[in-house]
């Protein structure tokens, strides 16, 4: 077991937290930060990668760790005005009430 | 570090606290210590410049309105022109009782007012107070730093404004937060360009970088885009500290004490404080940015310490924003948003061109020399000038249509 | 241009502040409790009783006629005429209580008082730790000397004290002049009563006869 | 200090910001947008000067800045700029002469209500075409061109609530876009055959090879094709013979863009490209139909002229006249000469339309110019500059500069080796320039104001007049560039070397030529003055003497010779008459073919019915109902639930990595 | 000594973790947002352990600045009448199904990582090497399109959130 493997197991973690909430909340904010959440376990593995790359020098990882934060902050602010939309329209941000599409 | 050409008095800071650390034998203590000498001499510095200036603030208002402002306080029947204030004031906010509303959130309500003094307390750290103080120097984005600092002291805001369950302190906290999201982005980007001329996110290389031979004219704000970068940094540090004329969140006249209503006593005191120390804090950088932070004026000046140097430069500011303060009506809501984002945004926007301009023109001279700074100031007066005219188009002397 | 206004609030109140350690007239404060204003003579507070001569409670102008007590807006004023063992009503207030949080200081048991008796005093440190009681102030600590009338409102005293004069002269006067008549009258009704007995006695004599 | 071939795409890069800071400046922005115009063309006149210092530092030289645009396998496209005296000559012009009509138009265009969109459009125009010039690729070149014309076709249309506005602009853009196609496929060809777009390359641009191809029959073929389709294209945008009907209508736009667009720099764009592809028009066969051209049009413009009654459609006419003396300089071979006037005609031509507006701007929009009549009292600074625009325009002798750029041209038309007919009709023009111009003087400064406007006309304020008075001052000056003593400015285009000092014997070089041609001016000048100036016209209504002597003639030079009308009845009509011919194709024959199989097929689907109903309806509704139940069954996994979808993913993504670890025996 | 930076790896992970399960598990959705933002911060603190300076503030400046602020903002304006908290956490096999797939996730991950050999002299803790300048001069010379296709991107989601999230017209019906 290397440091790697540490801080890979701990970006494992926080993605399946991440995921647990947005399996068990029912609340679209929170499932929104869940996936916020499995983003940044995604960045922290970018970030581990890169500090033990053969050459960190050129930085690939932290570069893609910045953009990726960016991305998620664009993320963030269309989701949640998509969540906003949804309970202007049906007055609940409950995820199962939005099933309008359900066949 | 050429002790020679400095006084001793410069290394004077440093050499207590190695004095001090050597006492203690063990190496990671010694490595505590020294961290904790840092922090608590900030503390003490700026909690002590915290408490006179809040009596300070309120005599120089007196004075501002011809009056003579506190005066009274004496202990031990001594009575320093009333400069025992802040300790009365302190013992009374400690003495007051802690109010609790019954339908607050309990635990957010006691966090809001720790985590904003703690919040802004951080960005002392990164601040270069004289040549060789700075508690964190060797960061490399000490800017950006100072900056995630600030977000985070949005987060208490909302905490203080949302635990109270209080419809105006929530309407308040979401003033201030609208308020300073908006304001962040001028004092943001009108960093930019100090950073763009020295080349470095760091503080000490940007203050390092306005040194030199001219002594006070190496310093950011005497360039045409320092000026102008000086003035909407004052105005968006007035907004980022909610004050006057944008204390909005706490317009008694409307929210009563906006996210503070529902705060008594010492958690109260701690509000005051957290904002007083942003403020110190953000003076800090300005004085960092602009005004050469701990350099001397001039190379003859410079047997004064550059920690005091500092010092006085941020007591500057502070009484400039006093000045301010005693000066101008607070504004409306939409005024103040409409001067952010049609105002300061635009003109920061077109400093980061004049800035830029000014970098490629470096080596300029002679007759360019001169070119160089008349554009440089057009590109600074003519952008003011003509968003000025829209900023108050439609504003004027008021007409009285059926008087 | 824009920022102009800024500019030049900035220069009043920088003028404010620089003024005001030097420039007397700016600076107006006055330090309250050791320096105190010259309170202007009509500046009025709370009433006080207006006593003439040495003792307190017997040179009271008051008469308990309780005109003020009937005017007092907030009826604050709370009067009990003096008697004498008979149960005669005497012209002086056996109780003279004004509650002074109530009071409003309006003034108008000054204007009807018709014998210049209560009168608006210039005290206003009338601060108490017990707010009932010692805010009811009786006729003891309402009575007041002439002479300090004269000291807070030398002007108004001088004129009701001339008025007085006068009215007592007159009244003696008057009185004199009454005296006279009775005199008169009483000589008068001495010679019609003579001249009735004397009629009587004639009559009693007609009968006789 | 980078070279000024590095920057040369600053010049028309300023004017396109400018036109993009315009286009998203609102009405209460107009100041902008006209300051954000002017100021980018200042510069780009600057950014020209330096351009023009460095390229006469090194004449005869081509400074190219070649970049790949487009890249796909081997085949690389590739764009540049270039930089000669041509180029930097005509930069210097068309920047300063914008420069000054811009500024005019912040004057002349003050109360529309279109204002920063006129500044927008003009700072477009003026992108375009210096682009034209800098552009080292003849497909940059076209693009700008087809800009140009956009450009042009708004500008036209800029008060396109006048119908006439609205028709003269699409006028212009079909017109020159019939042009435009010739030069289109004259450019496929040419990249079909020399495999580049570039002029200079170093040694390999087109026109830098032409002079290696051997001259075999097909090869001079396709390249005299390639020049007359290229030429097409000038005779759209320089309003040449039989495309020449645009260019009048034109003027219904704002008088600004006519001086402009329509006199100084579009119309000049067509001669440009022949001087720029003149290696490869003098290697073909197609200089001659360019010469023939350029004769004809001359005397058709000027002809024309002589009967118009709008002030700015004797200029126009006056254009086309001078664009054909243009083309036919280049059509005898002496394409510095054509430059040469083209720069002179530009500075007094858009000083006569400057003039004209100025006139028209102080008459409240009048243009007739028998409504017109006694201005010169009243409008001294238009009236003096006015009059040297004319006489600059119509040769007066030896101080102004068209004497001297006409004087080249007929030299050059006169040792034309193949005809003289060319030299023979420019005389005749040269004879009624001085005519229709001193008509126009005489009609509109002359005699006594005919409507009440023009009573109280009076001079514009100097935003209008400062214009004029500069572009007099060149209108003067510009022509002793080139007099035969010291023809500094061809030699500097020819990239020869000015050999001695100045040669005053050389300066009435052919004297025979030089006395007819002032002979002639002369002539013109007095049969225009005995006409018109001693009896001025009283009245708005009076006929024109030359319309009572010669009726006829007068009627068909006032309907410009009928051209629209033919063209009308020729070629509309064919159209028209092969569009009735197709809708009735369409409508008889194609529909009616249609219509056949559809009732075919109606005929058939009722058998079709009748079969379904009754044998396989039962079958397929059994099928049917099995479907809708299958149906239903898996809907139910379409729940709409995104919490259901994430878990199966979830579920699935363990599923797949133990199935894969099982399979792979990790 | 290379335990110190693993210790303080540790120490980072088990705070962040503990923070988040804590967050995500609340009821009440304010504190939820206001301990992710901690729990943000916690990432951040390992950006630093990592060495990645800018990148750690940029998280802070980004999530704990701006999105949790959003976060915050939604929730308000989303709140308007008191939540039915039961109703928004779900049944308990909803949630009980939900963790159990998650935790599944979990094993399967942490059992591939922990099998897979990662060859390399990984023990070596690296110093920084990346400054903000190398940060800057890489975004200007090689990620020059990414950071203004970045940049747009930012313009039009904003743009999007803003027309997404604004009330419709009323429309007559």
């Amino acid at each position: 077991m290397t440091i790697l493997h540490l801080c890979l197991i701990f970006s494992a973690l926080l993605f399946s937290l991440g995921l647990a909430a947005a399996l068990a909340r029912s609340s679209g904010i929170l499932v929104l930060l869940g996936i916020e959440l499995m983003l940044n376990a995604a960045n922290i593995n970018f970030i581990a990668f890169w500090k033990f790359s053969p050459n960190p020098e050129n930085g690939t990882g932290a570069m893609f760790a910045i953009f990726s934060i960016a991305v998620a902050a664009a993320e963030a602010a269309v989701g949640l005005a998509l969540i906003i939309a949804i309970y202007r329209h049906q007055s609940s941000i409950r995820l199962q009430d939005a099933n309008t599409l359900k066949g | 570090m050429s002790a020679s050409s400095e006084s001793i008095l410069e290394a004077f800071p440093l050499t207590i606290r190695d004095w001090l650390a050597s006492v203690v034998p063990l190496d990671w203590l010694q490595w505590l210590i020294l961290s904790l000498i840092g922090i608590v001499a900030i503390l003490t510095v700026f909690g002590l410049t915290f408490a006179f200036t809040t009596v300070t603030e309120r005599k120089l208002l007196g004075r501002f309105q011809n009056r003579l402002g506190p005066n009274r306080v004496r202990i031990f029947g001594i009575r320093v022109f009333g400069f025992f204030q802040p300790f009365a004031d302190a013992v009374k906010a400690l003495t007051k009782e802690d109010i609790v509303p019954a339908a607050a959130d309990k635990v957010l309500h006691f966090l809001a007012p720790c985590a904003m003094v703690a919040f802004s307390l951080l960005g002392f750290a990164v601040l270069p107070f004289g040549k060789h103080l700075s508690l964190l120097s060797n960061i490399d984005a000490a800017l950006l730093y100072f900056f995630a600092a600030g977000a985070a002291s949005e987060l208490a805001i909302f905490m203080a404004g949302w635990s109270s369950n209080n419809k105006f302190s929530l309407i308040s906290s979401m003033r201030a937060l609208a308020q300073l999201i908006s304001y962040e982005l001028p004092l943001l980007l009108v960093a930019v360009p100090a950073v763009l001329m020295a080349g470095s996110l760091s503080l000490t290389g940007i203050v390092v970088n306005q040194g030199g031979d001219l002594g006070i004219l190496n310093w950011n704000v005497f360039t045409p885009w320092g000026f102008a970068g000086f003035i909407i940094f004052f105005i968006a540090a007035l907004a980022e500290c909610n004050r006057c004329p944008f204390d909005l969140p706490e317009g008694e006249s409307e929210i009563i004490a906006g996210y503070l209503t529902e705060y008594s006593g010492f958690k109260y005191a701690l509000f005051f404080m957290g904002e007083y120390f942003g403020m110190m804090s953000l003076s800090g950088l300005g004085v960092t940015l602009f005004l050469g932070g701990w350099q001397a004026p001039c190379a003859a000046l410079a047997f004064i310490p550059s920690y005091l140097w500092f010092y006085a430069k941020l007591i500057v500011m502070i009484l400039c924003f006093i000045w301010m303060r005693a000066t101008l009506l607070r504004l409306r809501m939409d005024q103040l948003m409409r001067l952010s984002w049609k105002f300061l945004v635009p003109l920061a926007l077109v400093n980061l061109g004049t800035v830029t301009f000014w970098k490629y023109t470096a080596d300029w001279e002679g007759g360019m020399l001169v070119a160089r700074w008349l554009i440089a100031i057009a590109l600074v007066i003519l952008p003011f000038i003509s968003l000025g005219k829209v900023l108050s188009s439609g504003l004027g002397p008021r007409k009285y249509r059926y008087a | 241009m824009l920022g102009t206004g800024i500019l030049k609030g900035l220069y009043i109140t920088a003028k404010n502040l620089v003024g005001s350690y030097y420039s007397s007239e700016r600076l107006t404060t006055i330090q309250y409790p050791e320096q105190r204003a010259q309170l202007p003579e009509n500046y009025r507070n709370f009433p006080f009783l207006v006593y003439d001569g040495e003792d307190a409670i017997d040179g009271l102008r008051c008469t308990a006629c309780k005109m003020c007590e009937k005017e007092c807006p907030p009826q604050c004023i709370y009067i009990i005429p003096e008697r004498d063992e008979k149960g005669k009503l005497q012209k002086k207030p056996k109780v003279f209580d004004i509650d002074i949080s109530v009071c409003m200081g309006c003034g108008i048991c000054a204007e009807v008082c018709p014998f210049e008796s209560i009168k608006m005093d210039h005290h206003f440190e009338v601060a108490q730790r017990n707010r009932f009681a010692g805010l009811l102030l009786h006729r003891e600590q309402l009575a007041k000397s002439n002479k300090y009338y004269h000291s807070i409102r030398p002007k108004e005293a001088t004129a009701v004290d001339e008025s007085l004069a006068e009215e007592k002269r007159k009244a003696e006067e008057k009185a004199k002049a009454a005296a006279a008549a009775k005199e008169a009258a009483a000589k008068a009704a001495a010679a019609k009563a003579a001249d009735a007995a004397k009629a009587k006695t004639d009559d009693l004599e007609e009968k006789k006869n | 200090m980078p070279s000024s071939i590095d920057i040369l795409w600053f010049i028309p890069a300023l004017p396109l910001l400018a036109a993009f800071i315009g286009a998203i400046s609102t009405q209460r922005m107009r100041s902008v947008a006209s300051g954000s115009a002017l100021s980018a063309m200042a510069v780009s006149f600057g950014l020209s000067c330096i351009a023009l210092k460095d390229a006469l530092a090194a004449p005869g030289v081509h400074q190219v800045n070649n970049f790949s645009w487009v890249s796909v396998g081997t085949f690389n496209l590739q764009l540049g700029f270039l930089l000669d005296p041509l180029t930097a000559f005509m930069l210097v012009m068309v920047t300063f002469v914008g420069f000054l009509i811009f500024l005019f138009s912040t004057g002349y265009m003050k109360g529309d209500e279109n204002y920063a969109k006129f500044f927008c459009y003009l700072s477009l125009f003026a992108a375009a075409m210096l682009g034209i010039l800098v552009s080292n690729s003849l497909l940059l070149t076209f693009i700008c061109w087809e800009v140009v014309g956009l450009a042009s076709y708004l500008l036209i249309g800029f008060w396109f609530f006048k119908p006439e506005a609205a028709a003269a602009a699409k006028k212009a853009f079909i017109t020159t876009r019939i042009g435009d196609l010739g030069f289109l496929i004259g450019l496929i060809w040419l990249h079909s055959i020399s495999g580049t777009q570039l002029f200079y390359n170093n040694g390999e641009g087109f026109l830098e090879t032409i002079n290696l191809v051997e001259a075999t029959a097909p090869a001079l073929f396709a390249i005299s094709a390639i020049g007359i389709l290229l030429f097409c294209g000038a005779i759209g945008k320089s309003g040449q013979f039989p495309l020449h009907v645009w260019l009048p209508d034109a003027m219904e736009g704002p008088t600004p863009v006519s001086a402009l667009i329509h006199a100084a720099t579009m119309v000049a764009a067509g001669v440009f490209l022949m001087a720029r592809v003149f290696p490869l028009l003098e290697f073909g066969s197609a200089l001659t139909v360019v010469a023939y051209i350029g004769a004809i049009t001359a005397l058709l413009g000027a002809v024309i002229a002589v009967a118009q009654n709008d002030i700015k459609r004797i200029l126009a006419f006056s254009t086309v006249s001078q664009l054909g003396y243009m083309m036919l300089a280049i059509g005898v071979g002496v394409w510095e000469a054509a430059i040469f006037h083209l720069l002179t005609h530009a500075f007094f031509k858009a000083l006569l339309f400057l003039g004209a507006g100025s006139v028209i701007h102080a008459a409240h929009h009048e243009q007739d110019i028998r409504a017109l009549g006694g201005l010169a009292p009243r409008m001294k600074i238009t009236f003096a500059t006015f009059s040297i625009g004319m006489m600059a325009l119509a040769g007066v002798p030896f101080l102004f500069s068209g004497f001297w750029s006409k004087e080249a041209i007929l030299h050059g038309a006169h040792t034309w080796s193949v005809s003289h007919i060319p030299f023979y009709i420019g005389l005749v023009a040269v004879v009624l320039t001085a005519f229709y111009m001193t008509r126009l003087m005489a009609n509109v400064f002359f005699g006594k104001p005919r409507s009440h406007a023009v009573e109280h006309a009076h001079e514009n304020n100097w935003v209008m007049t400062l214009p004029l008075t500069l572009l007099a001052i060149c209108a003067i000056l510009l022509g002793f560039l080139g007099t035969p003593a010291f023809p500094w400015l061809q030699a500097k285009l020819l990239g020869k070397d000015l050999s001695g000092a100045l040669e005053f014997g050389k300066i009435f070089e052919g004297p025979g030529l030089m006395i007819t041609s002032i002979v002639l001016v002369a002539l013109g000048l007095g049969i225009g003055w005995a006409i018109y100036g001693f009896r001025k016209r009283e009245r708005f209504g009076d006929a024109d003497p030359l319309e009572k002597r010669f009726p006829g003639l007068w009627s068909a030079l006032e309907h410009r010779l009928y051209f629209d009308e033919l063209y009308a009845a020729t070629i509309l009509k064919t159209n028209s008459l092969l569009a009735s011919f197709s809708d009735w194709l369409d409508r008889w024959i194609v529909d009616g073919a249609v219509q056949l199989v559809s009732k075919l097929g109606t005929l058939l689907g009722f058998i079709n019915r009748d079969i379904d109903e009754q044998c396989l309806n039962a079958g397929f509704n059994e099928t049917a109902e099995e479907i809708r139940g299958i149906g239903n069954t898996y809907s139910k996994a379409q729940s709409g639930d995104v919490h259901g979808y994430l878990r199966v993913m979830a579920w699935g993504f363990v599923a797949i990595v133990i199935l894969v670890s099982i399979a792979l025996n990790i | 000594m290379t335990t110190f930076p693993i210790i303080t790896l540790l120490i980072i992970a088990v705070i962040t973790l503990g923070i988040t399960a804590v967050a995500l598990f609340l009821k009440n959705i304010i504190h939820c947002s206001i301990l992710l933002a901690v729990s943000w911060v916690g990432i951040a603190a390992f950006y630093l352990w990592a060495g990645a300076e800018f990148v750690a503030f940029a998280q802070v400046l980004v999530y704990v600045g701006a999105v949790s602020m959003v976060v915050l903002f939604a929730v308000l304006l989303t709140q308007r009448k008191q939540l039915d908290l039961e109703k928004l956490t779900g049944t308990v096999g909803f949630r009980e199904l939900g963790k159990l797939a998650a935790a599944m996730v979990a094993t399967v991950l942490v059992i591939a990582i922990a099998t897979t050999p990662l060859t390399g002299s990984f023990d070596a803790i690296n110093e920084p090497v990346i400054t903000v300048r190398d940060i800057g001069i890489q975004l200007r010379d090689n990620h020059i399109g990414a950071l203004l296709i970045v940049g747009v991107l930012l313009t039009v989601a904003l743009l999007g959130a803003v027309v997404v999230a604004s009330a419709e017209p009323k429309t007559e019906e």
